[in-house]
């Protein structure tokens, strides 16, 4: 049980994907504007780390390395991902047409979220031998990229009613946010755990 | 695709047809690339093995002094995980092999990812030098503790090393990096303690 | 021979893997099928896409749908041409109706740093709403636009700006949605028509004396104007001049009588001018210069 | 990002200056961040990885714009990455095999081409609209703003953060470099200033424009 609660704390806090490892920022940056729309987009990319960490960690364990196609990995838990999103894609335009319209774009970039893909090549590469430990280390990152990305947005959502000189406004006060946020994060770098 | 049978269950032929081009059309588009992905490894492949071999070997030349009838012989039954591959280094003196010590590949995990250190010992379990095969870390800050003047500092050590005891001061701004080089060394010493030292002793008396 | 095993065992997983993928996307596909209407991807190809709710509905995709289920008719949006409007009705089986009277928004107000003083300086949150509640803004007279433009962030078209203290409106641009009109706080913003050729500055409901003393370009109601229209298309509603467009005829007599310069021309700060009315109208005498000229600096020259 | 699809020629010249400069992939429509943050601590890291995209950017264009009216409307998506994927790893290996001191350094960041929003963006919205020559240009220009981008990027990064440019030490001994500038948030700030520069640039010519 402890490893399952260090492995959490790790993923969400010390080794947060977005803010310590610096991955998924194309995303993170492009939707944060509005804290719904970052809600739906973490919960998307928190479905989508979880399901394809769970699919590529067996293609990894049961076909790539006894057959050693390790060059194909990248190739196959690309396919995963796309076609994964675009399940999510199809769901999402039918049941929850709103938080669909909102992320627009954004969406179909989950494929090419470098969070996403991050997270699968290291659990692949991780010396796990279960289906268990990779998969809640995924759902962890997930819920670390939502973490760094409602609270981006709750920055950026009071970013708009400051007085911000012209050229700054829109996009590098933001970029300049998120250093400072960045900072802090790294502030649980050098934390390692009781248990 | 308009939903021409209003009831979801009935599937009507066309759609199955569809459903099976689509599904083909994106398997010729895997196995292509996947098959051109194959020849461009099989070619590469070899080129690949032949450099990062050189790569081992010039490091243990490098650590060991160019002795011209050195042999090196890789070892199996590596338990340890953090070890990759361990080399035994024998010289050739009138034909009687006489051990020089070990070279150890192992990894660490660093600040920008893992790197690959490969760790020589003298016969005694000692460190006679450490050098560095591949690694990731960022430009000026965990490149500067990869150089020769921190790993040099390690030599001559044997048992446990401790950050910041004696003169192993841990590079500024990069802690991360130098503790990754000292646990990195410390499980070399320790693998060097649990299986290189008994086969030594029952080799010598052996 | 090893080679072409492996290419068949690379062929057999990987393409199967794909295969699979291919088709259980296409039968999620089939489940999540959302009925779109390609009449309505026609019709919101049509509309502008800017989603500015002058419409009344919430966006583009919302109003094609309510024109094609007959609830709205196609020519509410404002920004559509004679016959985009007919493709529409055209598209959607409605009966094609006539483009409504286009509306251009207008700012009464030209309070500009200028003409009137501050009463104190503020340094809070960038948004009229707050600025508000601190005794109705920055400015000494209390009916006056804020200028933390509010209206410029609401404005999709980018047609509204604020230029040193007061909102002013690019009447090329602006498309007469309607949506600055919801985010004045002081509701300064209503709807002229675009063949409007002048307008009323000004809506502060103090007496002339006590607007003499903070504002050099704010209405005392006076009256003169209301004496000189001659279609009688201005009334003096509390202490303000207000024009009825449907009376008015653009003469123009009333920006040159006009003391105070509150009565301007909508087309930019040119000087006083020239009246030349439509010619079936009655007949204007011809003073291009009044006695009393004035050179509107700023509202919206550029 | 509207192209200029309404005349019937798509004008390469326009093309080629639209990827390198007015609508730079990175610095106007801000996509393509993730390279830009990791890769941009040093300019030759800057170079290489420039070199990588621009070539995969060519190459993927050429193929999709090539299968656009074969890739059926379901799978887009997974087909146009598979497509890029597929040159990543090809670049991947030819550099481990051929260049592998280039590969070394960039050794990480490869395999993250895959997931650069700058090539799928446009794939998704400039290849799969348009003939294969405009697409090749568009390749390259946004392969060339992209490099240039990140050029200025890491250039300001490794002045600060490590005192040399190329490796080459330009300020004296004494100086004490501020390797923040290495780090991440770095690499947020100087993003965010260059952006803001081009933002304050874009205003004075629009300004400018029209008078």
């Amino acid at each position: 049980m402890g490893t399952i609660i260090s492995i959490c704390f790790a993923a969400i806090l010390t080794e947060n994907f977005v803010l310590s490892k610096f991955m998924g920022i194309c995303a993170f940056l492009g939707v944060s504007k509005k804290t719904d729309t970052s809600i739906g987009m973490g919960m998307a990319v928190t479905f989508v780390m979880t399901i394809s960490t769970l699919v590529t960690w067996l293609i990894n364990r049961y076909i790539l390395v006894p057959f050693d196609f390790v060059y194909l990995r990248t190739i196959v838990f690309i396919l995963v991902i796309a076609c994964l999103v675009q399940l999510i894609e199809m769901f999402l335009r039918k049941c929850v047409p709103s938080l669909y319209k909102a992320l627009g774009i954004y969406l179909p970039l989950i494929t090419t979220n470098c969070a996403v893909l991050g997270v699968t090549i290291l659990m692949a590469d991780s010396d796990y031998t279960n289906i268990l430990y990779p998969v809640i280390y995924a759902f962890a990152a997930g819920l670390g990229f939502t973490l760094a990305i409602v609270l981006f947005s709750g920055i950026r959502e009071k970013l708009k009613f400051c007085d911000i000189p012209k050229p700054f406004r829109g996009f590098p006060i933001a970029l300049i946010a998120a250093a400072l946020l960045a900072m802090a994060f790294s502030g649980f770098q050098g934390l390692n755990l009781p248990f | 695709m308009l939903n021409k049978s209003s009831s979801k269950k009935s599937v009507s032929t066309t759609e199955l047809k569809e459903i099976f081009a689509t599904g083909l059309k994106l398997c010729i588009f895997m196995s292509v690339i996947c098959v051109m992905l194959f020849f461009v490894n099989s070619i590469t492949a070899e080129k690949i093995a032949e450099f990062e071999s050189k790569k081992i070997n010039d490091a243990i030349i490098t650590i060991m002094g160019d002795d011209p009838n050195m042999t090196i012989e890789p070892l199996e039954d590596l338990g340890d995980s953090s070890v990759k591959e361990v080399y035994k280094i024998d010289s050739m003196v009138d034909e009687q092999s006489q051990l020089i010590g070990y070279c150890v590949y192992a990894k660490a995990k660093g600040y920008g990812g893992e790197f690959n250190l490969l760790v020589g010992l003298n016969a005694d379990g000692t460190v006679k030098g450490i050098s560095v095969i591949s690694d990731s870390e960022t430009v000026g800050i965990g490149k500067k503790v990869l150089t020769d003047s921190f790993l040099s500092k390690f030599n001559g050590k044997s048992e446990g090393v401790t950050l910041g005891s004696g003169d192993i001061v841990a590079v500024s701004g990069a802690t991360v990096t130098s503790k990754a080089v000292t646990s990195c060394v410390n499980s070399v010493l320790d693998f060097y303690e649990s299986t290189l030292k008994e086969a030594d002793t029952d080799e010598n008396n052996g | 021979m090893d080679l072409f095993i492996n290419i068949l065992i690379i062929i057999g997983i990987f393409g199967g893997l794909a295969l699979i993928f291919g088709c259980l996307l296409v039968i999620a596909s089939r489940f999540f099928a959302v009925k779109q209407d390609e009449r309505a991807e026609k019709i919101i190809a049509l509309l502008p896409g800017a989603n500015c709710g002058g419409c009344g509905y919430a966006g583009c995709a919302s109003y094609a749908e309510a024109v094609l289920s007959g609830e709205a008719k196609p020519n509410l949006c404002t920004s559509l041409s004679q016959e985009e409007i007919n493709a529409i009705a055209e598209i959607s089986g409605a009966e094609a109706s006539e483009k409504s009277l286009p509306t251009v928004a207008h700012i009464k107000c030209c309070g500009s740093n200028e003409c009137t003083s501050n009463k104190y300086n503020y340094g809070g949150i960038d948004d009229c709403r707050s600025l508000i509640r601190l005794g109705g803004g920055e400015k000494s007279c209390v009916y006056s636009c804020i200028g933390l433009g509010n209206c410029v962030k609401a404005c999709v078209f980018g047609a509204i700006s604020v230029k040193n203290g007061v909102a002013a409106v690019d009447t090329k641009r602006c498309k007469g949605c309607g949506s600055c009109v919801a985010a004045c706080p002081k509701s300064l913003i209503e709807l002229i028509p675009a063949t409007a050729r002048f307008s009323v500055y000004c809506s502060s409901k103090d007496k002339g004396k006590a607007v003499n003393a903070i504002c050099d370009n704010g209405c005392i109601a006076c009256g003169i104007c209301v004496k000189n229209c001659p279609n009688s298309a201005i009334t003096l509603k509390n202490n303000c001049a207000v024009i009825d467009y449907s009376l008015c005829d653009g003469c123009g007599i009333c920006a040159e009588k006009c003391p105070k310069g509150t009565i301007r021309s909508t087309k930019g700060g040119k000087k006083a001018v020239k009246s030349s009315a439509p010619a079936v109208k009655t007949e204007k005498p011809a003073s291009s210069t009044g006695t009393f000229s004035f050179d509107v600096k700023n509202t919206d020259k550029d | 990002m509207k192209t200029t699809v309404k005349k019937n020629k798509v004008s390469l010249i326009g093309v080629l200056l639209d990827g390198i400069v007015f609508k730079n992939p990175v610095l106007i429509q801000l996509l393509g961040m993730c390279p830009i943050l990791a890769t941009s601590t040093s300019l030759e890291n800057a170079f290489g990885m420039g070199v990588a995209v621009t070539f995969v950017l060519f190459f993927s264009n050429i193929i999709i714009s090539l299968l656009r009216k074969i890739i059926p409307e379901k799978i887009r998506i997974a087909a146009y990455i598979i497509i890029i994927a597929g040159f990543v790893s090809v670049i991947d290996m030819i550099l481990k095999a051929y260049l592998p001191s280039l590969s070394s350094s960039l050794g990480v960041f490869i395999p993250l081409i895959v997931v650069n929003c700058i090539i799928f963006a446009r794939a998704e919205s400039f290849a799969s609209k348009n003939g294969v020559i405009p697409s090749a240009v568009d390749g390259i220009a946004c392969g060339i703003g992209f490099t240039i981008a990140l050029s200025i990027v890491s250039a300001i990064r490794e002045i600060l953060g490590n005192g040399t440019i190329l490796g080459f030490h330009i300020f004296g001994e004494s100086f004490q470099p501020a390797t923040m500038m290495l780090l991440p948030f770095g690499g947020f700030l100087t993003l965010g200033f260059v952006i803001a520069l081009v933002q304050f640039v874009t205003d004075k010519i629009g300004k400018g424009g029209n008078k």
